[in-house]
């Protein structure tokens, strides 16, 4: 974990409401697993106040040795992220990283018929799932498949980088304006049926809430492990505030106990998160 | 002690290299930050109030951003006073040196008194902060109508009972914290001074809320939450200038603090010492900056020492 | 009335088109912002506070920015309800229609009385607006140690005798304006409701204090001040939510509002009407950016009456 | 009075801490006299929370008739300050003026040995002097002489456009390298010693409060009439908060009143000011 002032290498608008942002932070580029975040001083002053939480995107450069980028991917939704957009090659930004806990990686395993494993990926949910597609196709052999739902297709550059990754790539359109017309969830349910789901050794996913739960019950109603990213509202982002709770299973309390996303996630068993409390 | 040994600070027998401490509940305990600064260069650290029993917190959303600070209704999660003794406090005696203070809350005076003896055993810890002031353990009084009941230190008396109590079983130096959400601070200042309090700490955060207008829902699951940040600063500084106009005691002061200058604000209203809070969520680099930024200021303006720092007379 | 006439708000027969007010002491005698926005569109304009007598006011510096708000000690100056009635009331009268609440503070009861007898013949005024929250007039009370004395709103049972005594002297609509610098606002607002305010205001400022480094000095001439602006929002909405779940008459909030989403913040939590302060001098546009904003808000969501605009259930 | 969007013909640097700015703002400029100030609306949110008030440099364009630009001259003190170096040519601004009263110009006269006028400036307090000795250049036929003080010669440009304007200038500076070292009030004294004050029928002057002080003493001393322009921390600027109050002689009061600098003033006659209080 370091706390550095980070060089811009750029900061990209890629549509209106979308931007990557590549920083030079060669510490956090050396240790960070998919799934890890950052905590960002986006203002120079108190408004937004908060640093804000952003997932890595991918580390750079590709396919060397010594990594010294980062990539972040973020949607603009507010002052802060805002701010984030006016920040140009060259200025210097503030972040604390990496952060939390990552993916847990599939087992390495020689059976072929374990080693398919599906990335489902709501929105800019997206994000930490390519940082983890990268290390599954770059570390191991395994079949990736990424199921993504999007608004519509003017969102559709989320699944470029996938394909290039030579992922196998769905995906869902609420308006049906690229690929599946419907929810990601469809998608899921047929991948999993038939029987396919025993091929599937593991699930990742990030998005809304509501689309994790649901991913999540269709996950485990077909024995298909799954992790869950969640996100909460943080300040701290590195466990000292206790801001960030999410409700979980077998704690001390009756049957539950709350944990800190940014430092025991924000990569959860699904089972063991209790939704909507 | 180093070259900056001119900020030594002594607070009831609390031996600080620098009078720049940590709040309680913004540093968790201790350990959460020791890979971002060095904690021996911290004034002391205020632990996360500990209770009895282990507390499960309150449901999420806990925190929000306001202008210019953040409320939030964390409901005093914590590990409890076994888990606390077995493993944090060591833990964290393990990786600093520093003064260690334990802040404790409780919903009777009996659990304060009950934490206070356990915490005597240590022979760890540099002294005991009562959190009487924590807008998330409430006591029910008759002639309020206050949702929930009131804080211990909103109540002059209870300060004086509570306080007077825990003081008859500790020999530790005995900080109290208080609470801003009262008519008169100045009054509750002097109940806990009266008790035997060798220390004050003030402020807590003031009781706020806010809604989410799209979702029409407030913002907290627990609806009302503490507020803290710059937002509060102005009236923190009015409440420890009131309160060291009227006690003894020193004062330890904190609400806002992101800087060395607002720092210095309090100096000059008489703290003896200042504690960070929120701002280390923002820079967890503020404590040590300020303490750096203490020392340049007084060496420009060649003041010897912190006391000699106090406002200036007329305009 | 216009195509927005679903905003009309009726409070305790003070008639106004629409529930933004500008709140005591930001908008002068109205006729400071004649030339910058059409004053017929507010909902109401609270004057400045006036008293008996003339008074001076507090010696500059009187004002000071702070993060997300402002500190002012202005010190009550006003022209005296003689002049006032003689010459700011008839020229406010002259070039609006708007409904004008008179805000009235005093030394005793005995001059809030004898102020309220004068405005009662008036005729032209729509309400009259106690303010017993002004931090600049203080009470002495014996068992107090606040320098200066207290607040009148500070004591449950001052206000219960004061506005008591003010409501038999008049049959106009009468507001009475708390402070929040209290342990309880809940107790203090059912005090006035029991003593027969028809209305309740809410928040004055809270006291708070700065200090200027530089000088060393209190950056106020009178050392502490009201807080004002953004920072405060969450401390106000706070207090409105306990007082409209205590309350049955309806209340006027106030507080760092400064555009549409803060005064619907205000709404959810059951005021009847807002007032905008500090948000005058950062945007004179701002009641009536308001007023455009809550119609399309109400519009867009299909609300048919503010009244139906309140929290949501549930998480 | 007018509260509207302006665009900003210019923000040029002239030193690092002194900047012109030109905006286009006809309403404004049509009715602006020496001495009346705008209140601007440097941030987008609440840092600073207040409008920053400043006094009009000049109005242009030069010698026509339809004026329609007003120009500001501001040094980087603060954050507000700060943050309006960041404007650029084509972006708006939000802005309130003309604002208080202005000089009153000395009263029209046939007698040439009463034709002096002296304008003391101390530092940025030139700006309302230089719109002032325009406008007495430009309709009178007066003898205007400027004494200004500065800290040293860089920030001479303080006095090039009172040069241009053919008046009399005289420089003091703190460090002697300009003109005369020392203050601005010790030039003030030879100019009005020997007897020489009867030829001058009005001073102006603008500047630290306590140089004003010291030039209203001199000033009176000399029975010499002098116009004051104050400054004090603003709010609203319309006289609507009493924030920015100063002491005056003959209130209502025992012996003094305040009033407010924004609509009383900013200018005062000296006699009128009960300083330091
Ligand atoms: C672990 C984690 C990883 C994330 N990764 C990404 C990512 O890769 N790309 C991306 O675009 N977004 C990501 N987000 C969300 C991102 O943090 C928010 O969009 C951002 O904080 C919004 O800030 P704002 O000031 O623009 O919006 P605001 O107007 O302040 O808020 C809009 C919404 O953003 C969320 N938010 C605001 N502040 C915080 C905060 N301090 N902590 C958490 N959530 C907050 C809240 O849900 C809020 O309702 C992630 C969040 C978390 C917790
Ligand atoms: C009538 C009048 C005319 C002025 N004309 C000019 C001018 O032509 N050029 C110029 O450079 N400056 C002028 N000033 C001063 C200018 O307003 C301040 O320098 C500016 O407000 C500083 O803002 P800041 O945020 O950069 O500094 P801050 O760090 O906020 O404050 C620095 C100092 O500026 C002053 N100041 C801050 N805020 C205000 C406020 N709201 N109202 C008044 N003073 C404030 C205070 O003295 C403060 O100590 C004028 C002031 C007044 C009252
Ligand atoms: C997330 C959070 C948790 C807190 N928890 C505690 C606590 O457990 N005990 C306590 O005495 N104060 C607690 N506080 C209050 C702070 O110690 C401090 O008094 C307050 O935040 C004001 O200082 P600040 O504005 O610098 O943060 C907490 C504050 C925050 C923001
Ligand atoms: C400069 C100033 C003067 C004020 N004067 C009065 C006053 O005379 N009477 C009064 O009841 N409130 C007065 N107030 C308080 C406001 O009416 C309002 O309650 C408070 O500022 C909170 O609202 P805001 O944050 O929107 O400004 C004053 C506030 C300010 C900033
Ligand atoms: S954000 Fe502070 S504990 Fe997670
Ligand atoms: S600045 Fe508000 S009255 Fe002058």
């Amino acid at each position: 974990m370091y706390q550095i002032k980070a060089k811009i290498i750029a900061n990209r608008r890629i549509t209106s409401r979308y931007y990557n942002l590549v920083i030079d932070a060669p510490q956090i580029a050396k240790f960070a697993k998919p799934g890890q975040f950052v905590n960002v001083c986006v203002s120079k002053g108190n408004e937004p106040f908060l640093r804000k939480p952003f997932s890595i995107y991918r580390i750079g450069p590709q396919n060397v040795r010594k990594k010294s980028k980062i990539e972040l991917l973020y949607k603009v939704v507010g002052k802060g992220t805002d701010i984030l957009t006016g920040n140009k090659t060259g200025d210097y930004i503030n972040i604390i990283g990496p952060l939390g806990n990552g993916f847990v990686l599939p087992p390495k395993t020689n059976q072929k018929q374990q080693s398919e494993i599906i990335l489902i990926g709501g929105g800019i949910g997206v994000v930490p799932l390519l940082f983890l597609a990268e290390c599954l196709k770059n570390n191991r052999s395994l079949g990736v498949s990424v199921l993504v739902g999007i608004k519509s297709k003017e969102e559709s550059f989320l699944i470029r980088d996938f394909n290039k990754l030579d992922c196998r790539v769905k995906v869902a359109t609420e308006d049906g304006s690229n690929g599946f017309k419907g929810l990601v969830t469809k998608l899921l349910k047929e991948e999993l049926g038939f029987g396919r789901s025993s091929s599937v050794c593991m699930s990742y996913t990030c998005g809304p809430s509501l689309m994790l739960e649901k991913v999540s019950k269709i996950a485990e109603k077909n024995k298909v492990p799954c992790q869950v990213c969640l996100e909460e509202y943080m300040a701290c982002g590195i466990g000292a505030c206790l801001g960030c709770a999410v409700k979980v299973k077998n704690g001390h309390f009756p049957g539950f106990k709350y944990v800190r996303v940014c430092k025991e996630g924000p990569v959860f068993d699904s089972r063991q998160v209790i939704w909507g409390e | 002690m180093n070259k900056k040994s001119f900020l030594f600070t002594d607070i009831a027998g609390i031996k600080m290299k620098n009078p720049v401490m940590v709040a309680s509940g913004t540093f968790g305990y201790g350990e959460e930050y020791k890979e971002l600064i060095d904690l021996d260069k911290l004034g002391a650290i205020v632990t996360k109030t500990i209770t009895l029993k282990p507390r499960a917190g309150n449901p999420p959303p806990r925190i929000v951003e306001t202008a210019a600070g953040m409320l939030n209704a964390v409901g005093l999660q914590n590990v409890g006073l076994d888990v606390f003794l077995k493993e944090k406090l060591p833990g964290l005696k393990k990786i600093t040196s520093t003064p260690v203070i334990v802040s404790v809350g409780g919903e009777s005076i009996l659990e304060y008194v009950k934490i206070t003896e356990a915490l005597n055993k240590t022979g760890t810890i540099a002294g005991i902060e009562l959190n009487i002031s924590c807008p998330n353990i409430r006591f029910q009084k008759k002639n309020t109508k206050l949702k929930g009941g009131i804080i211990f230190s909103q109540d002059e008396k209870i300060t004086y009972k509570l306080v007077s109590r825990v003081r008859k079983a500790t020999k530790l130096p005995l900080i109290v914290k208080l609470s801003p959400n009262v008519t008169d601070i100045t009054l509750i200042a002097r109940a806990a001074e009266k008790a035997g309090a060798d220390v004050l700490s003030l402020i807590n955060t003031p009781l706020g809320m806010a809604v989410d207008v799209t979702t029409r829902k407030p913002a907290l699951a627990n609806i009302t939450g503490g507020l803290s940040g710059p937002a509060i600063k102005p009236i923190a500084l009015r409440m420890v200038w009131e309160v060291t106009n009227t006690v003894k005691i020193p004062v330890i002061a904190m609400g806002g603090i992101m800087n060395t200058t607002d720092a210095l604000e309090f100096f000059m209203v008489k703290a003896a010492a200042v504690a960070v809070g929120v701002g280390n969520f923002i820079n967890p680099q503020t404590p040590l900056e300020i303490v750096e930024g203490i020392a340049d200021y007084l060496k420009r303006h060649r003041i010897k020492r912190l006391k000699d720092l106090s406002l200036l007379k007329g305009r």
